[in-house]
C-alpha cells in the first residue's frame, strides 16, 4: 500500500515543490532525482506485484480522502470557471459545473454503499500500465528538462513558464497513478478530471491564441466524457449499487453505465469524433505531446476501455467501440497520408492506433484483449520515442516537417537511427502492429463482424503507406550533405537512448511479455483460458525476422566485401550538375533537384477526409448510443 | 463503346501465326531495286572531272585531278545519289548493298593504280 | 498555281498595337522570322486567320530595340528568343525570357556574322 | 521441423529456375503475341548472368544493403509459404520484403527512382487489403490460417472463393508488375518513370532484384494455387493448370492493355477489393 | 519547400525517342509547373544554305527530320521554284503528293506506336510499327530510300512511279486499310487507352487560336483548318476536307490523327486516279532572286518555309518553321495540373519532333 | 565465358540526329527486325545498358549530356555510332553548332554507316559490339583495368612519347 500511496502522492508533492522552484539547476535535480525514485518504485512494485501474481485490494476509510476530493473537484471547477470567463468559453463552464454538481451531489447523497467497497488496487493490468506510467512518463520528463531549455532559446516569443510546466508534468504522472490504482469509480473520475485540467493546462501553455483555442477544444471533450464518465457513476450506483470497478466487471448487465463509460473512454483516448482535440494538442511543446500521446491521457482512455472489455462482448456498446475504433484506425491514417507535419503525422498515428486498441477493447473477447493490451504497451514506448526525436530533430534543424528530414540519416545519423527505430517499433519490427492486427483479424472472423475485418484490411495499408514513406525519407542519402553537429541535450540523449533501448528489447522479449504478463491477465480478465493465438513456431519466426533485420547491415557487408563498386552520382537524364543535387535547368542554370513524398490531398487530405469522418462516426455513436439506452428501457 | 481489351483478338492472331521477323543476319538483307546502297564507280568511264566532288553535300568525294585519283569516305557518304545523278559520265552508280559497320571507316581509293589493291582488299572485307 | 499572300511593311513602334488588333479579329501568330540584311535585321511577323495569311515585315536597323509581342501572343516567346539567340536581334519585355540559354550553342549569334 | 526446412530448402534451390524459366516463357510469349520471334526461354538467366558480371554502380552503400534485405525477406517469404507456415506471417514478411526495396530505391536521392518508390508503394497501398483479405478469406474457409492446414482443406477453398480469388487475380496484375498496373517498374514498354524503382541499380545489385522477382512470383503464383488445392491429390494437378492458365492470361492482359494511372489502380484495385472480396467474405460469413 | 518534387525530365529519357528537356515540378504527380528546353539537337542547319549550291541543298533541306523528311525537300524545291516561277510537270506535283501522303501515314503510324508506347501499351507500338513497315517497303521500293528518299530536286522529282507500281500500292493500301481499322480502333475503343487519353490535357478552341497551334493539334480542338486546302503540290485538284474534333483532349487528337491515315490513303486514291502522264522534272534555269513563303502540311501540321535568294547560287536564307515549333507552347499549357504520367503523353500528342523543331 | 555475349542491353540517344537514324533505331526493335531475339532490351538507362547506340553528331548542348550517360553505364561498355552524323557530322558538319561526330567526346567502338543506316546495318553493328564487349569484359578480368581507361593511357602515352 506504501508504495501505491507513493506512487499517487510523491508526484504531486514533486509537483508543488517544482512549482516552487525557480532555478534550472535544482530544477533539475529535483525532476531527475524524483524520477529515479518514481521509477524505482513503481519497477519495485509492480514486477514483484507480477512476480508474486499478487493482487492486491485495499479498504480503507476514506472519509477525508472523500472530503480531500471533494475539495480538488471544486477547486478544478473554479479554475475552469476562472480560466473559462477569461476567455469566454460559456459552454465549457455550462459542462464543468453540471458534472462536478451531478457528482458531489451524488458523493453526498447517493453514495450509500460507501465503506464496504475496494478503493485502491493492484492487479497485472496496473502493474502495466504503472510500469509504462513510470518509465515512459519519468522519461519524458527528464527529456523535457533540455527540451524545454532549448525550446525557450529557440522560441523567444513565448513566456519561459517552466515552473508551472514541470507542475504539471508531475501532477499529471500522480494523476494516472491514482486513475490506474483507483477501484472506486468516483476516485476514478476524479484522477480522470485531474488529467483533463492538466492537458487543458499543458497544451495552453505558450499562450498564443491558437494554443488557447486549443485547450478550450481539449477540455470541453474531455468535459463531455467526463460528464458521461459522472453520469454512468450516478446510473451505477443507484440502479445497481456498484461504486467500483470490480463490481462493474463482475456484474453482467449495465449495458447503459458500459456505454457512458466508453464513451468516456472513446472522447479520452481521441476517437474520431473527439479526435480533434489531441491534433490541436501538438501547438504544446513535445514533452506535452510525448506524455499525452504515449503514457499518460489517451492511456487513460483505452485502460479504462480495455478494463470494460469482458463487458462488451457482442453487446452494442461492444459494437459501438469496436466500430467507433475501427473506423478511426482507418480514417485517421488516411489522413496521415496527407500530412508531412510529423507532429501531425504522429497525432494521427496516434489516434489511428488507439483506434486499433480501442476496436479491440471492443472485440469484447479475450484475443482482442491480449492484442490491445499487446499494442497499449508497444505504442506507449515507441510513440514516446517518436515524439521526442521529432522534438529534438526539430531542436536542431528548426523545423519539424518530414520535408525537412530528407537524408537525415546523413545529417544527424544518430538522431535519425533512433527515429528509425522508433519508426520500426511503430509497425515494421514484428510485435507492434502485426500481432494486433492478426489477433483482431481472427477475433472479428470468428465473430462475424466483416466491416471490422474490412477496416483493418484497408487501414493496416495505409498505415503502412506513411511510415515507409517517412521511413524512406529518413534514409535518402545525398551527396556530399555534411554529418551537422549535434546539440542535443544530454537528458533528451539519456531518455531517447533508453527509450531505443526499450523498443529493442520489448520486442525481443515479446513472447516473454506476452506469456507472462498479458496472457495470464487476460486469463484473469475473462476468466477463461485463451487459445493460443500465436503459436509458438510462428514466435519462433517472427524473432527470425526480427533478428535478420538486425544482423542484415553486417552480413551485407560481409558478403559484398568484393564486389567491385564504382560511386557514380544518380541519373537524371544526362543533365545533373556534378553532384546528385541539382541539374541543368530549362534556361541552362543550375537548378536544386527536390523529391517530395507524396501526400495525395486530393484523396486522403484532411479536407476531404476528416469533417466527413466527424459526421460518419458521430452518427455512429448517436445512433448507437440511443439504441442502448433505448433497449434499456 | 470502350471495352476491355480490345486488343485480344490482335494479340492472339499473331501468337499462332508466325512471326513476321526477317532472318537477318542469317538470312539475306531485303533490298529493293531502286535501293540506294553504296556509290560504286567505274572508274574507267571517270575523266576526273571533280563535278561529283563539288556536288556532294556531304563532301565525302575526292577527286584529284591531277594523280587521277577519285577517292570516297564510305562513311561520310550520305546516299543522296547527287553525284551519280550529276556525273556526266555516267561512271557513278548505286550499289543496292550498303557499308558494313566497322570501327574506322573505310576510305576506298580508285584510280591511283599502287593503293587500289589494297583499299579494295578492305572493302570486299567489310562487305563480306 | 499558288497560294497568294501579302507582305505589309509596317514601323517597329506599331508593332504591339497591330498585334492587339489582330489578335482581336481572332488572328493566330503563325510565324515570326528574321532575315539578315546589310543595314541590320529584317523580321516578318506571320498571322492567320482561316486560310488568309498576313505578313508584317519590319525592317530595322541593328540597334533597334523591338518590343516583345509575347504578352500579346504567348507563343511569340520562342520565336523571339531564337531571333535574339541566333540574330542577336534587340528584344525587349519577352515573357520568358531564356536569355540566350534556348539553343545553348558556343558561338553566339552566329546569324549576325 | 525436418520437413518444413526440406521444402525450404527445395523452394530456396527451385523457385529461381522456376521463376526464372517463367519469366523467360512470359518474354517468348510475350514476343509472339507481338508478332515477334523473341528472345530464347533462357533469356532471363543470361541476363543475370550478364548483370552479375558487369560493374556494380551504387550511389551509396545502404542501398545494396537493402536490396539484400529485398531479397532475403521474398525468399523468407516464400520459404514461409512452402513450409506450410501461416498465412498472415507470410503476408507480413513480403510487406516488409517490399518495404526494403522502396526504401533501397528511395535512399539513392534519385529522382526517378525516388518517384518509382512511391509509386511502389501506392502499389503496395493497394493490394495490401485484398492479400490480407484473401488470408481472411483462407481462414474462414478452411478455419486455418495455417497453410498446411489451408492445403488439407476437405472442399479447395475456391469453392468459398470465388470472389476473393478473383479479386487476389486483380492485384496479381498488380503484384507481378504487368500492364495495365506496371507503375513503379517497367519492364518493356517505356515508362515515364525511367526505370522506376530500379534506375539506380546496376549489375549484381540489379540481378539480386530480378532474382528476388522470380522468388516472389513462385510465391504469388503459388497462392494461386492455394486456392485450388485440397486434400485429394488431384486437386493439385488442377491447380497447376488453373496457375499456367492465369499465368498466361496475366500476359494476355498485360499484352492488351495500356498503363493506366496510378489513381485509376488505387480506385479500382479498392473497389475491387471491397465489392468483390468483401461481398464474398460476408456471404461466407453468413452462410458458415 | 512543401511538398512540391522538382525533377528533370529529359534529355535522355526512355519515352523521349528525342531528346527534350523539361523542368517538372510536381506535387505528387500532380504537375505544377513545366518549362521545356530545346535545343539539344540544333544544328544551325538553315546557316548552310549560304555554303551549299541550292540545288544540292535539297539533300540538307531533307534532313530536317527523318520524319517528315519527304515534304522538307518538296517545299524546299517549291519554295525555290516559286521564287524562280518554274512551273513544274503536272505529273511531279502528283508523284510528290503520293509520296507526301504515304509519309503522313507513315509518320502517324509511328506516332501512334510512339503514343502506344508512352501509355505502356508495348504490343500496340510493335502493331503499328509492323503496319509501318510496308510503307516502309512501298518508299524504298519507289525511291530507294526508306526513310530519306532524296527524290526531290529543283524542277520536279527524280523518280517516277510507273502505273504498275501504283497500282500495286493501291492494292496493297487496300489490304492495310483492313488492318489498320482493326489497329485504330484500339486506341479509339479499348477502356484502359480511353482512360489515359480521355479528357487529358484539353485544349479549347480559343486557347488553340491563342497558342497558334497548327495541324492535327488545331484540328482537334475544333478548329476546321488544313492547308492542304491552299494550292501546293497537286493538292488543288484533290479533295480533302479537314478532319476535325471538339474535345480538345489527346483522344481527339488520336481520332484526327487516325482519320488522317484513312483520309491520306483517300487521297492517295484520287491522286493516282488523276495522275496524268508525261515528264517529272524541267530543268530550273537561273539563280533564284526574290523571296518566298510557302506553306504546306506536315504530317503534324502547317510548315511554313521561307526562302530568299540574291541571284547567286547559294541563297541568302531559308527558314522553315516547323509545325512542333508552334505546338510546343500548347505543352506548357497542357502540362499545367496533369499528371506526371500524362506528361508523355502531353509530349506526344503534340507530335513533336525535335529535330523539325530546332533545325 | 560468354557472359555478356547474349544479353547485351542498349541504351539509345539520339545525339543532333535528323530522327532518320532514329527511327531505324526504334525499327530495329519492332517485330520485322526484332533485335530482341539476340536478348537485347532497349532499357533507356544508362545504369542498365551495354551498349551505348548513339545517333547523330555533337553539339554545343549535348556534349555534357552524351558524356554523363556514357560515364554512367557500368564497365564493360561499347559505343556504337550510328549513322553518318554520328560519325564525322554528316551533311550537317558544316553546321555552326555541329562539333563533329560521337568520337568528339566518347571513344566509339563502332560506325554503323548509312543516312539513315539501315536497321540491318544496326544489327550488324550490334552483333560487332557484342563481340568487343565480350573482349572488354576478358581484358577487364585479365588486368583489372578497364580496356577504355587502359587505351586512354596508352594513347596518352604515346602522345607523350610522340611530344
Ligand atoms: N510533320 C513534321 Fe516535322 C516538320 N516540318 C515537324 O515538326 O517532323 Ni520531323
Ligand atoms: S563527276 Fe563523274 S566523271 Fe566527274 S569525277 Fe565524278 S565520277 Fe568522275
Ligand atoms: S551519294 Fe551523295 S553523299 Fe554519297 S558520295 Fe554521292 S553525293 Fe556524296
Ligand atoms: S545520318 Fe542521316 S539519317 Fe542519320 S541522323 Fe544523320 S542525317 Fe539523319
Amino acid at each position: 500500500m506504501s508504495f501505491i500511496a507513493f506512487l499517487i502522492c510523491f508526484p504531486f508533492i514533486v509537483a508543488a515543490l517544482l512549482f516552487l522552484t525557480k532555478n534550472d539547476t535544482i530544477r533539475r535535480v529535483i525532476v531527475i532525482l524524483s524520477a529515479i525514485a518514481i521509477t524505482a518504485v513503481a519497477l519495485i512494485f509492480s514486477i514483484s506485484g507480477i512476480v508474486n501474481n499478487a493482487c492486491l485490494e485495499y479498504l480503507e476509510d476514506t472519509h477525508t480522502i472523500d472530503q480531500i476530493m471533494i475539495i480538488g473537484e471544486l477547486a478544478i471547477l473554479l479554475l475552469i470557471i476562472i480560466t473559462s470567463l477569461k476567455y469566454k468559453k460559456y459552454f465549457v463552464i455550462l459542462l464543468a459545473i453540471t458534472q462536478t454538481s451531478l457528482i458531489i451531489w451524488f458523493e453526498e447523497f447517493g453514495y450509500k454503499s460507501h465503506e464496504k467497497i475496494v478503493h485502491i488496487f493492484s492487479d497485472r493490468f496496473t502493474n502495466i500500465m504503472c510500469l509504462v506510467i513510470a518509465v515512459v512518463g519519468c522519461m519524458i520528463c527528464v527529456y523535457a528538462l533540455g527540451y524545454m531549455k532549448d525550446y525557450h532559446k529557440h522560441h523567444k516569443e513565448y513566456v519561459d513558464r517552466r515552473p508551472m510546466f514541470f507542475t504539471l508534468l508531475f501532477v499529471f504522472l500522480g494523476a494516472m497513478f491514482g486513475l490506474v490504482f483507483s477501484n472506486n469509480l468516483i476516485w476514478m473520475y476524479f484522477f480522470w478530471e485531474i488529467t483533463s485540467v492538466c492537458s487543458y493546462l499543458l497544451i495552453g501553455y505558450t499562450k498564443t491564441n491558437i494554443a488557447i483555442n486549443n485547450s478550450f477544444k481539449a477540455l470541453w471533450m474531455n468535459l463531455l466524457g467526463g460528464l458521461g464518465f459522472a453520469i454512468a457513476i450516478v446510473y451505477l450506483g443507484f440502479n445497481h449499487d456498484i461504486v467500483s470497478l470490480q463490481q462493474l466487471v463482475a456484474s453482467h448487465g449495465t449495458l447503459i453505465a458500459v456505454s457512458l463509460l466508453a464513451f468516456a473512454g472513446l472522447t479520452k483516448s481521441a476517437q474520431m469524433p473527439f479526435s480533434g482535440w489531441l491534433l490541436g494538442a501538438m501547438v504544446a511543446p513535445t514533452p506535452t505531446s510525448a506524455l499525452l500521446h504515449s503514457a499518460t491521457m489517451v492511456n487513460a482512455g483505452v485502460y479504462l476501455l480495455l478494463r470494460l472489455s469482458p463487458l462488451m462482448e457482442g453487446n452494442l456498446a461492444g459494437i459501438m467501440v469496436s466500430l467507433i475504433g475501427g473506423f478511426t484506425f482507418f480514417a485517421t491514417s488516411m489522413i496521415a497520408i496527407s500530412q508531412s507535419d510529423a507532429k501531425k503525422v504522429l497525432a494521427y498515428s496516434t489516434i489511428s492506433n488507439l483506434g486499433l486498441i480501442t476496436a479491440c477493447a471492443g472485440g469484447g473477447n479475450a484475443e482482442t484483449t491480449w492484442a490491445g493490451i499487446l499494442l497499449l504497451i508497444f505504442h506507449a514506448v515507441s510513440k514516446s520515442l517518436l515524439f521526442q526525436s521529432v522534438g529534438a530533430v526539430e531542436n536542431e534543424t528548426g523545423s519539424r516537417d518530414i520535408e525537412d528530414m530528407h537524408g537525415l540519416i546523413v545529417r544527424y545519423p544518430h538522431l535519425a537511427y533512433i527515429m528509425l527505430i522508433g519508426i520500426c517499433g511503430m509497425f515494421l519490427a514484428p510485435f507492434g502492429m502485426l500481432i494486433s492486427k492478426w489477433a483482431a483479424l481472427k477475433a472479428f472472423i470468428d465473430t462475424g463482424n466483416m466491416i471490422l475485418v474490412l477496416l483493418i484490411a484497408f487501414g493496416s495499408a495505409t498505415t503502412m503507406f506513411y511510415w515507409t514513406k517517412w521511413l524512406a525519407k529518413l534514409i535518402s542519402v545525398s551527396h556530399r550533405s555534411k554529418i551537422h553537429p549535434d546539440r542535443t541535450e544530454s537528458t533528451e540523449w539519456f531518455s531517447l537512448i533508453s527509450h531505443a533501448v526499450l523498443v529493442v528489447v520489448l520486442c525481443l522479449v515479446f513472447p516473454f511479455v506476452s506469456m507472462g504478463l498479458v496472457e495470464p491477465l487476460v486469463t484473469e480478465m475473462f476468466e477463461l483460458d485463451i487459445p493460443v493465438i500465436i503459436s509458438k513456431g510462428n514466435m519462433i519466426i517472427m524473432i527470425i525476422m526480427l533478428c535478420m533485420i538486425i544482423i542484415l547491415p553486417v552480413a551485407v557487408r560481409i558478403l559484398t566485401s568484393k564486389t567491385r563498386y564504382k560511386k557514380e552520382i544518380s541519373y537524371m537524364g544526362g543533365i545533373n550538375t556534378g553532384d546528385d543535387r541539382g541539374f541543368v535547368d530549362s534556361f541552362g542554370d543550375h537548378k536544386d533537384m527536390y523529391l517530395s513524398n507524396w501526400y495525395m490531398n486530393d484523396y486522403f487530405g484532411e479536407h476531404k477526409i476528416f469533417n466527413i469522418s466527424l459526421w460518419l462516426s458521430s452518427g455512429i455513436i448517436i445512433i448507437l448510443m440511443v439504441l442502448t439506452i433505448g433497449g434499456a428501457f | 463503346m470502350a471495352t476491355l481489351m480490345r486488343f485480344t483478338k490482335t494479340v492472339m492472331k499473331n501468337l499462332f501465326s508466325k512471326p513476321v521477323t526477317t532472318a537477318y543476319p542469317a538470312g539475306p538483307a531485303k533490298v529493293q531495286e531502286r535501293t540506294r546502297g553504296q556509290v560504286s564507280i567505274d572508274i574507267d568511264k571517270c575523266v576526273y572531272c571533280t563535278l561529283c566532288a563539288m556536288r556532294c553535300p556531304a563532301n565525302a568525294i575526292k577527286v584529284d585531278r591531277n594523280n587521277k585519283i577519285w577517292e570516297i569516305d564510305r562513311f561520310g557518304c550520305i546516299q543522296c545519289a547527287n553525284c551519280v545523278n550529276v556525273c556526266a559520265k555516267n561512271a557513278l552508280s548505286m550499289d543496292q548493298h550498303y557499308t558494313s559497320p566497322a570501327a574506322k571507316s573505310v576510305i576506298v581509293t580508285y584510280g591511283a593504280p599502287k593503293q587500289e589493291s589494297e583499299k579494295e582488299q578492305a572493302e570486299n572485307k567489310s562487305e563480306k | 498555281m499558288r497560294e497568294e499572300y501579302k507582305i505589309i511593311e509596317l514601323q517597329p513602334e506599331r508593332l504591339v498595337d497591330t498585334a492587339m488588333r489582330l489578335k482581336r479579329d481572332l488572328y493566330r501568330l503563325v510565324q515570326i522570322c528574321a532575315v539578315r540584311i546589310e543595314s541590320g535585321y529584317e523580321l516578318t511577323y506571320s498571322f492567320a486567320k482561316e486560310y488568309e495569311f498576313l505578313n508584317y515585315r519590319l525592317v530595322i536597323n541593328e540597334d533597334v530595340v523591338v518590343t516583345s509581342i509575347s504578352g500579346v501572343f504567348e507563343t511569340a516567346f520562342l520565336y523571339e528568343n531564337e531571333m535574339k539567340d541566333l540574330f542577336g536581334v534587340n528584344i525587349d519585355l519577352i515573357n520568358l525570357d531564356y536569355k540566350g540559354n534556348l539553343y545553348r550553342i558556343e558561338k553566339p549569334t552566329p546569324y549576325k556574322e | 521441423m525436418l520437413e518444413v526446412i526440406l521444402r525450404g530448402l527445395v523452394f530456396i534451390i527451385a523457385a529461381p529456375f522456376v521463376g526464372g524459366l517463367l519469366s523467360g516463357i512470359d518474354r517468348k510469349i510475350t514476343a509472339r503475341m507481338q508478332g515477334r520471334r523473341g528472345p530464347s526461354i533462357f533469356q532471363s538467366f543470361y541476363d543475370v548472368r550478364k548483370l552479375l558480371s558487369k560493374q556494380v554502380l551504387i550511389v551509396n552503400s545502404l542501398q545494396h544493403m537493402l536490396v539484400w534485405g529485398f531479397l532475403i525477406f521474398v525468399v523468407f517469404t516464400g520459404v514461409l509459404f512452402f513450409a506450410g507456415e501461416d498465412i498472415l506471417l507470410v503476408i507480413f514478411s513480403l510487406t516488409t520484403a517490399v518495404m526494403f526495396m522502396v526504401m533501397a530505391s528511395y535512399s539513392v536521392n534519385s529522382p526517378f527512382s525516388a518517384m518509382g518508390s512511391q509509386r511502389e508503394l501506392i502499389q503496395m497501398m493497394s493490394y495490401e487489403p485484398m492479400l490480407l483479405i484473401s488470408a481472411v478469406g483462407f481462414y474462414m474457409a478452411t478455419g486455418t490460417f495455417n497453410i498446411k492446414g489451408i492445403m488439407q482443406a476437405n472442399i479447395p477453398a475456391i469453392v468459398y472463393l470465388p470472389g476473393v480469388f478473383a479479386g487476389f487475380l486483380y492485384i496479381l496484375t498488380v503484384k507481378l508488375g504487368k500492364s495495365p498496373f506496371d507503375l513503379s517498374n517497367s519492364h518493356h514498354a517505356h515508362q515515364e518513370m525511367v526505370k522506376g524503382i530500379t534506375t539506380e541499380m546496376s549489375g549484381s545489385v540489379f540481378a539480386l532484384i530480378e532474382i528476388a522477382h522470380w522468388y516472389e512470383n513462385v510465391f504469388l503464383l503459388g497462392i494461386v494455387g492455394l486456392f485450388i488445392v485440397s486434400n485429394q491429390w488431384w486437386s493439385w494437378i488442377i491447380a497447376g493448370i488453373v496457375i499456367l492458365i492465369t499465368f498466361f492470361l496475366e500476359i494476355l492482359i498485360d499484352n492488351t492493355s495500356a498503363r493506366v494511372k496510378w489513381d485509376v489502380m488505387l480506385k479500382t484495385v479498392w473497389a475491387i477489393t471491397l465489392v468483390v472480396g468483401g461481398i464474398n467474405i460476408f456471404i461466407l460469413d453468413i452462410i458458415r | 519547400m512543401g511538398n512540391r518534387s522538382i525533377v528533370p525530365f529529359g534529355p535522355q529519357h526512355p519515352v523521349l525517342p528525342e531528346p527534350i528537356h523539361l523542368d517538372l515540378v510536381v506535387e505528387d504527380e500532380k504537375v505544377v509547373e513545366a518549362i521545356p528546353s530545346i535545343g539539344f539537337i540544333h544544328r544551325g542547319l538553315e546557316h548552310i544554305v549560304k555554303k551549299k549550291d541550292f540545288n544540292d541543298y535539297v539533300y540538307v533541306a531533307e534532313r530536317v527530320c527523318g520524319i517528315c523528311s519527304f515534304m522538307h525537300g518538296m517545299s524546299y524545291c517549291e519554295a525555290v521554284e516559286r521564287v524562280m516561277d518554274v512551273d513544274i510537270p503536272e505529273r511531279a506535283k502528283y508523284l510528290r503528293t503520293i509520296w507526301c501522303e504515304m509519309s503522313r501515314i507513315h509518320s502517324h503510324m509511328l506516332w501512334l506506336g510512339l503514343l502506344a508506347d508512352a501509355f505502356g501499351f508495348e504490343s500496340l507500338f510493335y502493331q503499328c510499327w509492323r503496319m509501318r513497315e510496308k510503307i516502309l517497303d512501298m518508299f524504298e521500293m519507289s525511291t530507294g530510300g526508306r526513310v530519306i528518299f532524296s527524290v526531290n530536286k529543283v524542277g520536279g522529282v527524280l523518280r517516277d512511279m510507273d502505273h504498275e507500281m501504283l497500282s500495286n500500292f493501291i492494292k496493297q493500301f487496300d489490304d492495310m486499310e483492313k488492318d489498320i481499322i482493326e489497329l485504330t480502333n484500339v486506341f479509339l475503343e479499348d477502356y484502359t487507352v480511353n482512360t489515359r487519353l480521355r479528357d487529358v490535357g484539353i485544349l479549347t478552341k480559343e486557347q488553340g487560336l491563342e497558342l497558334g497551334v497548327v495541324g492535327p493539334m488545331m484540328r482537334a480542338s475544333g478548329i476546321a483548318f488544313d492547308t492542304r486546302k491552299l494550292k501546293y503540290a497537286a493538292y488543288e485538284w484533290i479533295d480533302v476536307e479537314p478532319v476535325v474534333a471538339t474535345e480538345g483532349d489527346c483522344y481527339a487528337r488520336t481520332y484526327v490523327r487516325i482519320k488522317e491515315i484513312f483520309q491520306a490513303f483517300d487521297i492517295i486514291r484520287q491522286a493516282v486516279k488523276q495522275i496524268p502522264d508525261g515528264e517529272i522534272a524541267i530543268k530550273a534555269k537561273g539563280m533564284p532572286n526574290g523571296e518566298a513563303f510557302v506553306r504546306v502540311e506536315q504530317p503534324r501540321g502547317e510548315a511554313i518555309y521561307y526562302v530568299k535568294g540574291n541571284g547567286t547560287k547559294f541563297l541568302d536564307r531559308f527558314r522553315v518553321r516547323t509545325p512542333t515549333f508552334a505546338n510546343i507552347p500548347s505543352l506548357l499549357e497542357t502540362t499545367k495540373g496533369a499528371q506526371l504520367a500524362d506528361v508523355p503523353i502531353l509530349i506526344l500528342t503534340i507530335d513533336p519532333c525535335i529535330s523539325c523543331t530546332e533545325r | 565465358m560468354a557472359k555478356l555475349k547474349k544479353s547485351p542491353w542498349i541504351i539509345h540517344y539520339d545525339g543532333s540526329s535528323c530522327n532518320g537514324c532514329d527511327i531505324e533505331v526504334l525499327a530495329c526493335l519492332t517485330p520485322l527486325y526484332d533485335v530482341e531475339r539476340f536478348g537485347v532490351i532497349n532499357t533507356g538507362n544508362p545504369k542498365h545498358a551495354d551498349i551505348l547506340l548513339i545517333t547523330g553528331g555533337i553539339n554545343a548542348q549535348n556534349k555534357k549530356v552524351v558524356e554523363q550517360i556514357y560515364q554512367q553505364m557500368p564497365e564493360p561498355k561499347v559505343v556504337v555510332a550510328v549513322g553518318i552524323c554520328a560519325y564525322n557530322g554528316g551533311i550537317f558538319k558544316e553546321c555552326y553548332n555541329i562539333l563533329g561526330g560521337v568520337d568528339k567526346v566518347i571513344p566509339v567502338d563502332i560506325y554503323v554507316p548509312g543516312c539513315a543506316a539501315r536497321p540491318e546495318s544496326i544489327i550488324d553493328g550490334v552483333v560487332q559490339a557484342v563481340d568487343l564487349l565480350e573482349m572488354k569484359q576478358d581484358y577487364f578480368e585479365k588486368n583489372g583495368i578497364s580496356y577504355n581507361k587502359a587505351m586512354k593511357n596508352k594513347n596518352e602515352s604515346n602522345k607523350e612519347n610522340e611530344s
